[in-house]
Formats: structure tokens, C-alpha cells, sequence
């Protein structure tokens, strides 16, 4: 079902609509909807596509560069964008670090980050998970000490999502081991070929690579890079991930993905007749479709009521919480409506990397590497047991 | 969609929760529900007098021309306080189907008694093989002169002991209609029980009940669009009343969590019931959107669009209901079960309305159609 | 699905089910089958009916005046009581005090209280949940201090079932408040006329009475109503609350509630059809149906197996969990099935006190109370929470 | 039912299980997984040595004449280790139909080769519209002279990569008709490719591929009966060896909840993770025993009957591994969804069994029938 926005809203969508649809390569677009890697060149290509045309980094204010779109505006910016198929942003750079830069950068630091962070000159990875911290990230370990002018870094970070592609980090690194474990923690922003860096990939088991672990051997990083006091990198990271939280939920996505299943259920025969068809898969559709209009309207809901005195804490985690579940019985339906052909696991034909034509329908090769990556959804940006815990904390539990 | 109240509505929303709260605690609405009647006339005038009869109707009939949003404010407020007044069954089902169908002769002789808390009214549809069709009925009216023969038997009808009037599908030569029967009109049988969630109903029989050309409610063998669009009206404020019923469960819920101890402390600190709980408060935060869905499409004349946002609001709701129903009984362990605490009773509410105009399985499937 | 038995076991079924149909009246049958309440004359009756017979406590060895069955008897015996809607077994005396006079009470204990437990003579119920003890039961209060020649108990009970119908009942009471909470816990057998015993009946949201509150006020009991040794109490109520969570699965129960399901659903008209042919459905209850046969075949498994090294503690939980989450769906689905019919509440006619004609189906009148009361099953006899609780712990977590 | 392993059972147990533990080991499967042929023809002439490619043949045949309780043993064993090697599409599908269909020269010139590891079988029947119908084929098979011409294309053929011989279903004049086709025949073209879970398939399809009298497996037009048999010991076989995955992806999970610190203690002292294991726990346990039921019913020529336990214990089987396969990759957090730990493998492998012999959809369909 589709929900309705209001007059303006429309012709901004339609707006958008027309835009992704004159400068998006039909190649680009394949990839999104079958679930294959774009690569960076792809992704830089796209992001110098938006800023050109201005609808580069949607959620940052006039002042910083960004169109100044209210929260409505994004929403509909993200619903049609999904919708089209464009890449989504790298959230790194201008989601995470940026909001943080906002709030504490010094006026140098945000003349010198964020038009770089805008046009994707500055590709950014996160520096947070260590191998001992996980979903206790504040037990984190990698060590910063203050040389005055530098501060130098030894450790190490796991799940450095996309570190082979990006330039640049962020990274929380503890710099007082004295200090309670929140109170101890430095932010710090650098070059990721500054000497002493090394990246090893991490190849996951859907074939792919797209997270990595990072390590630190005496690494320099200019005092530059520091961002806000040192020993409050624990309320900005705080601040960064609030705002994963509420884009992790996908729901552009989700309904593009939900529209895709529909349209290959509808392909797929079980018993003579489309599986779309069957009664019994039909309502389990019906089911998701229903869940995920709730999650919109939640969403339109907070978006609306947002500082109005209602706790944007637990909407934020119930975002992450329901989206993240949605996406995974995406994936699980996706794969069940391919049947057989979700086995073949071609791992080069799953990612893209390949030439040869396709085993069984197109869209099946990469149907079973998504619903195992997907499983990541509800472990990564916070668990959803930490998102609960979260929400219990706030009910004053 | 529009996500804040309007003034209109904020005023509604106290007053609607005011009155619940002083006047419908545990102990008072015990009193109402033992008594014969079932249900507080005097509130009914109270209703009345602040207008809340009267909300949806034209100022020509006594109303102040409030939309469906408006209502179901009142009508969340209502979920709050288990009312058991026949709200649902006069106001949004009797004089909705009025309002739409009914020639003005009808509406002038019904809609300003209604406002005024003089004329109560019953949908009678459901029937003992129907199940949640509108159409599968056996009930039958026969031409008679320039009148109609009503026999039938009429299953679960919401409010037919306090109705003054009885608006009754019944099968006519090429389709079904509808008719105003007077609840004391010859042949009229109605035998009254309770319902799980404390309000009435009855098992309704027409024999050979005689009525004019004037009972004629709607077009001849026309009235399935409007049925259709009752018993919309009724699922979506269905859905709005459970809102209020499920908000106040987890309110109750949360508190005996944090008060009760076990093995030396509040059961809230346990792991396992406060991620329980969480799930509760993001089923009811769904629920909530879907009502707002509800309440936006429950007057809508694109009956597809209409169907489509009801049934997903009602599968919605119904789900969190379940969620926050069971889990607040799970989690309050046996005092939730016992007649003398509040908990159960929201508990069973909730599971009273997802029998109320199509369950789960109903509208998943009328969604999925 | 039906299960084999090898051919010994279908031959004692065979038996056992001609006794059922010769001896059951109709009219008791009927109750089962429809949810009302056995009265205690009926269950009386029954309860001769069995002894008569040498039905009576099948779990009774022998030497106790039991029929000394194995294992798999005993579980054909509950198939078959429950297939033909015999009134189940008042549990408190012959498979919960039972067993802990068997273990540990003295030779004139067990002369005095078996048999009359046997024949029902000695109706007991169960004295264990306080209001402030009950999923941490070892935290009860109700006090009992040595006299001499009796121990004088005060305090109070809830959720005692039955009490109104019982002549005795089994207590845990504190006899020692030094110690730590389950070592000062002491198990008393005394009737229930003693002076100083006051009942209260809890109406259920059901509107029936089955559970009481018990009030003691200094009530006499005599020294030879002390089960076992002073202050070993709670070893003596784990050892009993183990026996009740096997039976609490109650498998043969919901193999006939199954079949009622079934026949309900083909009487009921969906949309013109039997909603047992629609398949949403259809399907819903072949789901229910496998779940159950595996946790038939689990019970065969578990009593196969016992004392074979396998842990019973986990398996006895898991019956305790899937069985009570299987009672539930159940008593969903029966509402499901009769739609609108569901919502009359006449709690007298739900519960069979009357004689008026039923509304709707006769079925239908039962279904609403017995929803509303199955809750219950994953709160009593250990909440299903304390039992996943006792199996993380055995698996050493 | 029979709950306790004979002791010829409970030697194929430990054989099965040595064997895994001491060749199986991950970085010895990480290199059988990666060699060119993608099994070690060195284990499969072990398997040969140990009996176990006969274990369920005639002694006629170089079997020892076992039951499929005695193959269950095996096949839940190589669950557990993950093990590659041909043997479903070799042991279970394909020297199971020639022993049900095969004439007496067919056994004899197959079988015995089976069972002494010197022949591998590959069962083609599916096909890119037929998703899990045996009947829905679109390969053809006309007469030609006296033998067959065939037509079509076989969808993901489990161990056609390593087959000799390669079992097709075809349509003929009345109904379907299997054949045996070497792989080598002209015209047969194999298309090999890793399925999720590492064992090989491919897609394989027939070019006027011309195949004597005697490839006929069973009577023309009606290979039907024979193919659901087929079927069924696979979809067994199948709830054999996820019960043995599972069984080990739990004692992984409860190992990791034990050692991995977080907070400052072992994650397994967080209710709701202890909660969430005991739950896997449970779904294993009735997993093991709807497997029990599967294979007691495997071989039963009552269709009807096999039928509706061996889809009971596919539902269930299927269910249980969800709940362990997804729970397991939830406690594990990021390091179960790596590819140089085991635990993804595991997940992997219950992810595609899944997809074999029918979902979990297609038996609960098919059960509920």
C-alpha cells in the first residue's frame, strides 16, 4: 500500500523522481536491485551526480553546505531515492562523522572536512569495534598517548566497513586508562595512509569483502584530527550512532525490496500458477507489507513529533529494531520465492565481478549472499538485544 | 497524514479523559457493569450534553459536524476506560449508516434524538453462519403491501438490548437491504447476554416482524456498499479504542514491573521481561500509526482504498494486541487473571475486539485480495 | 497424525479405552469436551470408578497400590484417558505428594495417606505460592513454629486450586528464619477443617472459581503431618514440582483438543466453505499438528531414554514449555474457529451451572473463558520464564 | 517407535563420527571445498572401505543389507562435519531408485560398482519452471528406433559434477519415465557450480542426447511413484543430516556464550541470550525427534503414510533450523558471518537444506492436503 504525502511533498518526490531517472546509469540501477557491490568509483560517480544537481548529503543544513531539507523532505528524498535504486550514501562520512563535526568541530575542521565529505574526496571508514569490544564498546582498547603535537596510536579495529575503499577514519581511541571506561576515550580523524596503518580484509560467508580489521603500529595522527575535547569521544560517538539508528531502519529500501519480491513471486510458477498467487505466500506478504506501512507511518510519526516532548530514544531504537527485522524476512521471502535456484552459489556471479550469463533467473544469484549478509542488520549499530535494553532503560526499567 | 491534535481535538482528548478518569474507576464501572441496565444512563446524558453523541453529525441535526479523527479521539479515550456505554453500536455504526444511507426524513427523525442521548440504535447483521460476511445472510424481508415481512435471526448484536431501534440487513428479491425496526416492534425477540469485554449483545429474532415502506433504510437491495462502509467505520474505531486499551495495559504493566519483587528485586530488572516489555511498547508505538491510518480512511468513499487501510490498521492492531494482551498477563503472572485486578480486564477487552467486525485471518486475507 | 505403538502397548490402549467407553457417563464426557467444570461428586465417582477397576494412579508402583505400569503404559494410559475425555487425574495428591511420601515419609504416613489418596477419600490441594513468594517461591513467609507435640502455622496462601472442594492439604512453611531461605523451609500434610483455616475463593477473569486464598491462623498441626525431616522442605517441593512438569505437557489433552479444533473448524462456514478448507487455516492447524507429534515423540523419547545419562532435567523443562505454548495456540485457534461467537460471556453457561439453551454453537459457549484461563499454563507449576531459566543453567550458562 | 541405537548402529555412530573428527577438520574441509574436483576421491574410497556406500544394498550387491535407521546414523554423522562428498545424490537418491525401479541387469551393473566406490549417481528432476514438482518437467524423451531421444534442461542437479551417471526424469507419450544417461553421453552437457552449502550441482541439460532401450529405469510413464519415493528418502536424509549440523552449531553457540566476554562477564550470563540458547536447544530437540519419525518412514511403501511424516519432520526439521541457524549468527554477533570462523559454515549448510526437496511451505502444504 502506498501512503499519500501532501501536495508539496509530491511534487518534491516527483522532482527527485525525474532527476535519478535522467542522470542514474541503467548500470548502477541494475546493480541496487540485484544486490550486487558498486564499486567506488561507481559510488563517487553518483555522489559528484548529486552535488551537482544539489541533492547531495540530504540531512546537512544550508550552512553547512547541505540543501537545508526538513525532516519530511528527507524522508520523501530517501522513499523516492530507494524507490529509483540509486546507491545509497556511504553513511560514514556524511551521516556519521559530520553530525558529530557540527556539533564540535572547530570552524577549521568543518571548512577543511565537510566539502570533502561532501563530494566524497574524503571517503570515510568507522573506527569503532575491537575484537574485545563489540557490544561493549566502551571496553575498547586501542591506545592513544599525547606527543604534544601528535597523538600516536597502536591497536587495533575490526568491521572497518568499506576501510578498502575509504581514505579516511574515524576512530574512538583511549587516551586516560585511569578514567572510568567511558571517561577515557579520545574521537580522533585521520588519513587512513598515514604510516602504520594496515588493512586486512575480512571476507564474510555470503563470498563477499566488504568489512576488514584495521591495524595501528605507532600511528601519528596530527592534533588536527582530535575532534572536540579529548576523554568525550564516548557523548559524541553517543551522538553519531543515534542518528545510524534511524537510518539503519531502511524503509525506502524495504519497499523497493518488498516491490522487487512481489514482481519476482509473481515470475516464479509453483504448481502452474504464480507463486505470487498462492494463497499462503500471498498473506505472508500481505503480512510484511503491513508491518512495514506501520514502520513508515511510525516513522512520518516521530519525524512529525520530533521535539514535541515525546522520548526520541525508544523510536529511534524501535526504527532499528523493526526495521531491521522487516529487512531479514525481505531476504528470507526473496530467497524462498526462488526455490531450488537459491542454492547455486556462484560467489563471483553473487558479487558482480563476472561476465558469464546467469544460473537460473538473474535476480537468484545474489538472493542467497543477501539473506546471509542481511542476518548483520540485527547484530551491527547496536544489537537489537542492546536496542531492548535501551528501551527497558528509558521505560525506567 | 496529520500526527498532531487538533484544537478541536485536544479538547476532546481532556475532556473525553477526564471524564473517564473521574468517573470510570475500577470500582465505579464494577457498579455500571452489575447493573441492570449494563451500562450508566446517566453518563449517556453526560455524553450527550458535552456533545460527544453528536460529534460526526451536521449542526442541522444537533451535531457540531466533527470528522472521524475527531471521534476517535473520544473513542481512544473510551478504550482507556473500558466504557461500556453503546457508543460503538449508536454513534458509529447506527447513526453513521443514517447519516449515509437515511433519506432526510429518516436523519431528521433520528440523528437529533441520537445527539441528544434520546435514541440509542443497533446494527443487527451478523447471523449465526455468517461469520464476518456481510452477505451470507438468511435473514429474510418480504414484500407485504406497501410494507416488508422481516423473519430472521440476527447473532451477536452489539447493543440490541438498549437500542430504541434496530437497523437490520435482511436479504430482499435481488439483493440485501436494510430496515429501522423498532426494538419493541411485534415479533422482535431479543435475547441479551454480556460479552467478554462486559458490553451487551443479543441474539436478535425477527418472526414475521412487520415494518412500512419507511423502514426502508437506503436503496432497495443496494445496502452492501453501505454495510460495507459500517462496518469500516466500526473496525477503524475498533482500532482506535483498542489504542487506548493497550496504552493503558503497558502502563499497568510497566508499574508492576517496577513495584513487584521477586528473588529480592523489582521483576523489572530481569533481563528477559524488560526486552518482553520493549516489545510490548513497540507493538503498541505500531498500533498507534495504524490508527492514525484508520482514522484518516474510515469515512473515505473510495471503498478499495478505504478497505485496504482498515483491514491493514485492524491486522495491525490486532497483532499488537496480542502482543501487549498476552504479554501483560504473562508478565503480572497470576493476579493478571483474577477478577478483582484491573489487568484483566484490559486483557480481556482486547481479546473481545479482535472478534469485533473481522479478525486477523479476515483482513489479512481482504488485504492480501 | 497418529503415532504406532508396538502392538503390547495398542492392546493396552485397546483395553483401556473399552473400560472408558462402558464406564464414563455421557453427561461427564460432555463437560470434558466442552471446557466445564467436573464437580468434586463427579470426580469422586470417577475416581471409585478407576479403583474399581485398578485404573486408579498409574503411576503408582505395586507395592504402593498402583498398577505398577512402565513408562510407555503410563503414556498410553494418558493418550487414551484423554482421547476419550475422561476428567483428568486431581493431581495434588496422587502425583504430587505421593511421590514425596514414597521417598521419604514414614511406614505409618504411607499406611495412612495412600490409600485414601488412591480413592480420593483425601482430596488434597497445594499450599506453596504466597503473595509475595511466587516465582521465587523459597522466599514464602507463612510461619510454623514447634511446639512440641504439633507445629502452630500462620500465614497465607494463594492460588491453592481446588481448595474449596479439598479435605487436605500439602504446605511449605518456614520452621527456621536464621537460616538461608531454602534451608528453613519445612513440608506439613494436615485437613483442611483444622481450626483456624479460613478459605477466600479468587474469582478468575474467567469467571469460574477454582483457586483460593488460604488463610492459617495458629492452626494446630499434628507432628505426624511433618513430611520428612524439619527445614528439608524445598528439596521435597523440587522433587514434586519435577513430577508436575512432565504431566504438565499434557500431550493427550491436546491431541483430543486438536481433533476438537478439527471438527469445530469443518462445522464453522467461512465465506461458504468449511474453514477447515481454507487454507490459511488448514494450514495454521497442520502446523500446530507436527509440533505437537514432535513433541509426542520427544515425550517417548525422553521416557525411552530416561536414566540412560541423558539430562531428564532439560527435557522434563522442555515438555513443560512446548507443552503449555501448544495448550495456548490451541485455545487460540478454537476462538478463531467460532468467529463472532467468541464474544458471549455468559460465565454461567461458560461454566455449566445452568440449564438455559447455549448461544451460537454449544461448542462456542466454553471457548472465550478457556482462552482467557490457558494463560495460566505458562504461569504456573514454574513459569515458562524459571524454566528456560533452570535449562540455561543446566547447560551450564 | 524404536529410540535406542542397535549395535550395529551405534558402530556406524562411531565410525561415522571418528572419522569426521579426525579427516573433517576445518582447515582440512577448507581444502577438499577448494581442490578442483570439490570432494577427496581419498574419503570416498573410504567410505567404500568402511561399507558405508553399500550399507542400506543387498549383500548380493556388496551391501550389507542395513536399514535406512543405519544410513540415518551416517548421514546425521556427516551433518555434523559438513561433509562434501557425493553421498545424497550417490547413496540416498541415486542407488535408492535402482535398487526400488532398477531391473535386475540394471543392479547388478550399478550397484555393486556404488558400493564399492567405483560409480557415482546424480538424480536430475529438477527443472528452471519446475521449483519442487516432480510432474511439472518439460524434458522430453522420444521414441527413437528403439531406444530414447532426450530434451532439456535439469535445474541445480545435486552431484552431477562428479557423477557417472546421471538419472533424469523425462516426459514421455503418458506420463514420466526415468533414464539412466551417462555423463559422458554426446549431447549432455554439465554446468557445475558450488551450492551455498560447498557441495557441488550444476545445471545439466540434454541435446538430442540418444540413449538405448536399457536406460529405461523403471516402467515407461510411470516413474512417478518412483521419483516421490526418491524424494522422500532425500527430504529424510536430509532432517538426518540437519539434526546432526544443528546438534553441532549448539554446542558451537553454547561454547562461544561461555567464553566470550562482555561487560566484564562470559555474554551467557545475559538472561536473554541464556533464554534465546535454550530455545535452540528445544528446537533441536524436537528436530531430533521428528528425525526419528523421518526415518522410520523413509523407506515405507505406504506413499500416503511416508508422505505425511516425512513432510511433518521436514517442517519441523526446517523450523528447528532456523531458529538454530539464525540464533546461532545473533549469538555469535559479526564473527559467526565470517568466513575463516565455522560457525557461518554451519548456518550455510542448514540455509540450503532448506531449499532441498521441498521448503518448508511445500511440505506443510503437502501435509496438511
Amino acid at each position: 500500500m502506498e501512503l499519500t504525502y501532501p501536495k508539496e511533498a509530491q511534487d518534491f518526490a516527483e522532482q527527485i523522481r525525474a532527476f535519478v531517472r535522467a542522470e542514474l546509469p541503467a548500470a548502477i540501477k541494475q546493480k541496487v536491485l540485484f544486490h550486487k557491490r558498486i564499486s567506488r568509483d561507481e559510488q563517487v560517480f553518483w555522489q559528484r551526480k548529486l552535488v551537482e544537481h544539489g541533492y547531495a548529503t540530504p540531512g546537512w543544513s544550508k550552512e553547512h553546505g547541505g540543501p537545508g531539507w526538513d525532516a519530511l523532505q528527507r524522508h520523501v528524498y530517501d522513499d523516492v531515492m530507494s524507490e529509483e535504486a540509486a546507491p545509497p550514501a556511504i553513511p560514514f562520512g556524511e551521516s556519521m562523522i559530520a553530525p558529530v563535526l557540527f556539533a564540535v568541530g572547530t570552524p577549521e575542521q568543518k571548512a577543511h572536512y565537510l566539502p570533502k565529505i561532501r563530494t566524497l574526496e574524503y571517503f570515510f571508514c568507522q573506527g569503532f569495534s575491537e575484537p574485545g569490544a563489540g557490544s561493549d564498546l566502551a571496553s575498547l582498547k586501542t591506545r592513544a598517548i599525547d606527543k604534544g603535537d601528535h597523538w600516536e596510536v597502536n591497536g587495533q579495529k575490526t568491521w572497518t566497513s568499506l576501510a578498502q575503499y575509504a581514505n579516511m577514519i574515524f576512530c574512538l581511541v583511549r587516551t586516560d586508562t585511569e578514567a572510568k571506561l567511558q571517561e577515557g576515550i579520545t574521537m580522533l580523524v585521520f588519513p587512513m595512509d598515514l604510516p602504520g596503518i594496515t588493512v586486512r580484509p575480512i571476507i564474510t560467508i555470503d563470498g563477499g569483502h566488504s568489512v576488514n580489521e584495521t591495524f595501528f603500529d605507532n600511528v601519528k595522527v596530527p592534533k588536527f584530527g582530535q575532534i572536540g575535547e579529548p576523554n568525550k569521544g564516548w557523548t559524541y560517538a553517543k551522538l553519531l550512532l543515534g542518528h545510524e539508528r534511524t537510518s539503519i531502519a531502511r524503509i525506502g529500501q524495504s519497499k523497493r525490496e518488498l516491490r522487487h519480491l512481489k514482481a519476482l513471486a509473481s515470475e516464479q510458477e509453483s504448481d502452474g500458477t504464480p507463486l505470487m498467487e498462492q494463497q499462503a505466500f500471498r498473506e505472508k506478504v500481505a503480512a510484511l507489507e503491513i508491518e512495514l506501512a506501520a514502520l513508515e507511518i511510525t516513522a512520518l510519526r516521530i519525524i512529525s513529533t520530533a521535539g514535541k516532548g515525546h522520548s526520541p530514544g525508544v523510536e529511534a531504537n524501535l526504527l532499528k529494531i523493526k526495521g531491521s527485522e522487516i529487512q531479514q524476512r525481505l531476504t528470507e521471502m526473496m530467497l524462498e520465492a526462488v526455490g531450488p535456484y537459491g542454492l547455486p552459489f556462484d560467489t563471483n556471479k553473487g558479487l558482480g565481478e563476472t561476465n558469464l550469463p546467469p544460473i537460473g533467473p538473474e535476480e537468484a544469484a545474489s538472493l542467497g549472499p543477501n539473506y546471509l549478509m542481511t542476518r548483520v542488520v540485527s547484530i551491527y549499530g547496536g544489537s537489537n538485544e542492546i536496542q531492548r535494553n535501551i528501551i527497558a532503560k528509558s521505560l525506567g526499567l | 497524514m496529520e500526527f498532531t491534535l487538533t484544537d478541536t481535538q485536544q479538547m476532546l482528548q481532556d475532556t473525553a479523559r477526564r471524564l473517564v478518569r473521574d468517573r470510570y474507576g475500577f470500582e465505579q464501572r464494577k457498579a455500571v457493569v452489575a447493573s441492570a441496565l449494563g451500562y450508566s444512563a446517566e453518563l449517556w446524558k453526560e455524553y450527550a450534553e458535552l456533545g460527544l453523541l453528536g460529534l460526526e453529525l451536521d449542526e442541522d441535526h444537533g451535531g457540531s459536524g466533527g470528522s472521524f479523527e475527531d471521534l476517535a479521539v473520544v473513542v481512544e479515550a473510551f478504550g482507556r476506560g473500558l466504557v461500556v456505554e453503546p457508543f460503538l453500536s449508536t454513534v458509529v455504526l447506527g447513526a453513521g449508516l443514517v447519516t449515509r444511507a437515511g433519506s432526510a426524513a429518516q436523519k431528521d427523525a433520528i440523528l437529533p434524538k441520537v445527539a441528544a442521548g434520546e435514541m440509542k440504535l443497533a446494527l443487527a447483521t451478523g447471523e449465526p453462519k455468517a461469520r464476518y460476511s456481510l452477505e451470507r445472510i438468511e435473514t429474510g424481508a418480504k414484500r407485504d403491501g406497501d410494507g416488508y415481512l422481516l423473519n430472521g435471526h440476527k447473532a451477536v448484536v452489539l447493543g440490541a438490548d438498549s437500542a430504541d431501534l434496530i437497523i437490520a440487513s435482511a436479504r430482499t428479491a435481488k439483493g440485501v437491504s436494510l430496515f429501522l425496526v423498532p426494538r419493541d416492534a411485534k415479533g422482535v425477540d431479543v435475547r441479551t447476554y454480556p460479552n467478554m469485554d462486559d458490553r451487551r449483545a443479543a441474539e436478535v429474532t425477527f418472526d414475521n416482524v412487520r415494518v412500512g415502506a419507511d423502514a426502508l433504510l437506503g436503496p432497495e437491495d443496494g445496502a452492501l456498499l453501505h454495510l460495507e462502509a459500517a462496518m469500516d467505520r466500526g473496525a477503524a474505531a475498533i482500532c482506535c479504542e483498542a489504542l487506548g486499551t493497550m496504552t493503558v495495559l503497558n502502563e499497568l504493566t510497566l508499574d508492576y514491573l517496577k513495584t513487584r519483587t521477586q528473588f529480592g528485586r523489582p521483576i523489572g530488572k530481569f533481563q528477559v521481561l524488560q526486552h518482553r516489555m520493549a516489545d510490548m511498547v513497540i507493538a503498541e508505538q505500531q498500533a498507534r500509526s495504524m490508527v492514525q491510518l484508520a482514522a484518516e480512511h474510515a469515512n473515505l468513499d473510495d471503498a478499495k482504498r478505504r478497505a485496504q487501510a482498515i483491514s491493514a490498521a485492524k491486522v495491525q492492531v490486532g497483532q499488537s494486541a496480542q502482543i501487549v494482551g498476552r504479554g501483560a498477563i504473562q508478565l503480572h503472572g497470576g493476579i493478571g487473571l483474577t477478577i478483582e485486578f484491573v489487568a484483566g480486564h484490559y486483557f480481556r477487552r482486547l481479546t473481545a475486539m479482535e472478534m469485533m467486525f473481522g479478525d486477523q485471518a479476515y483482513h489479512l486475507k481482504r488485504f492480501a485480495a
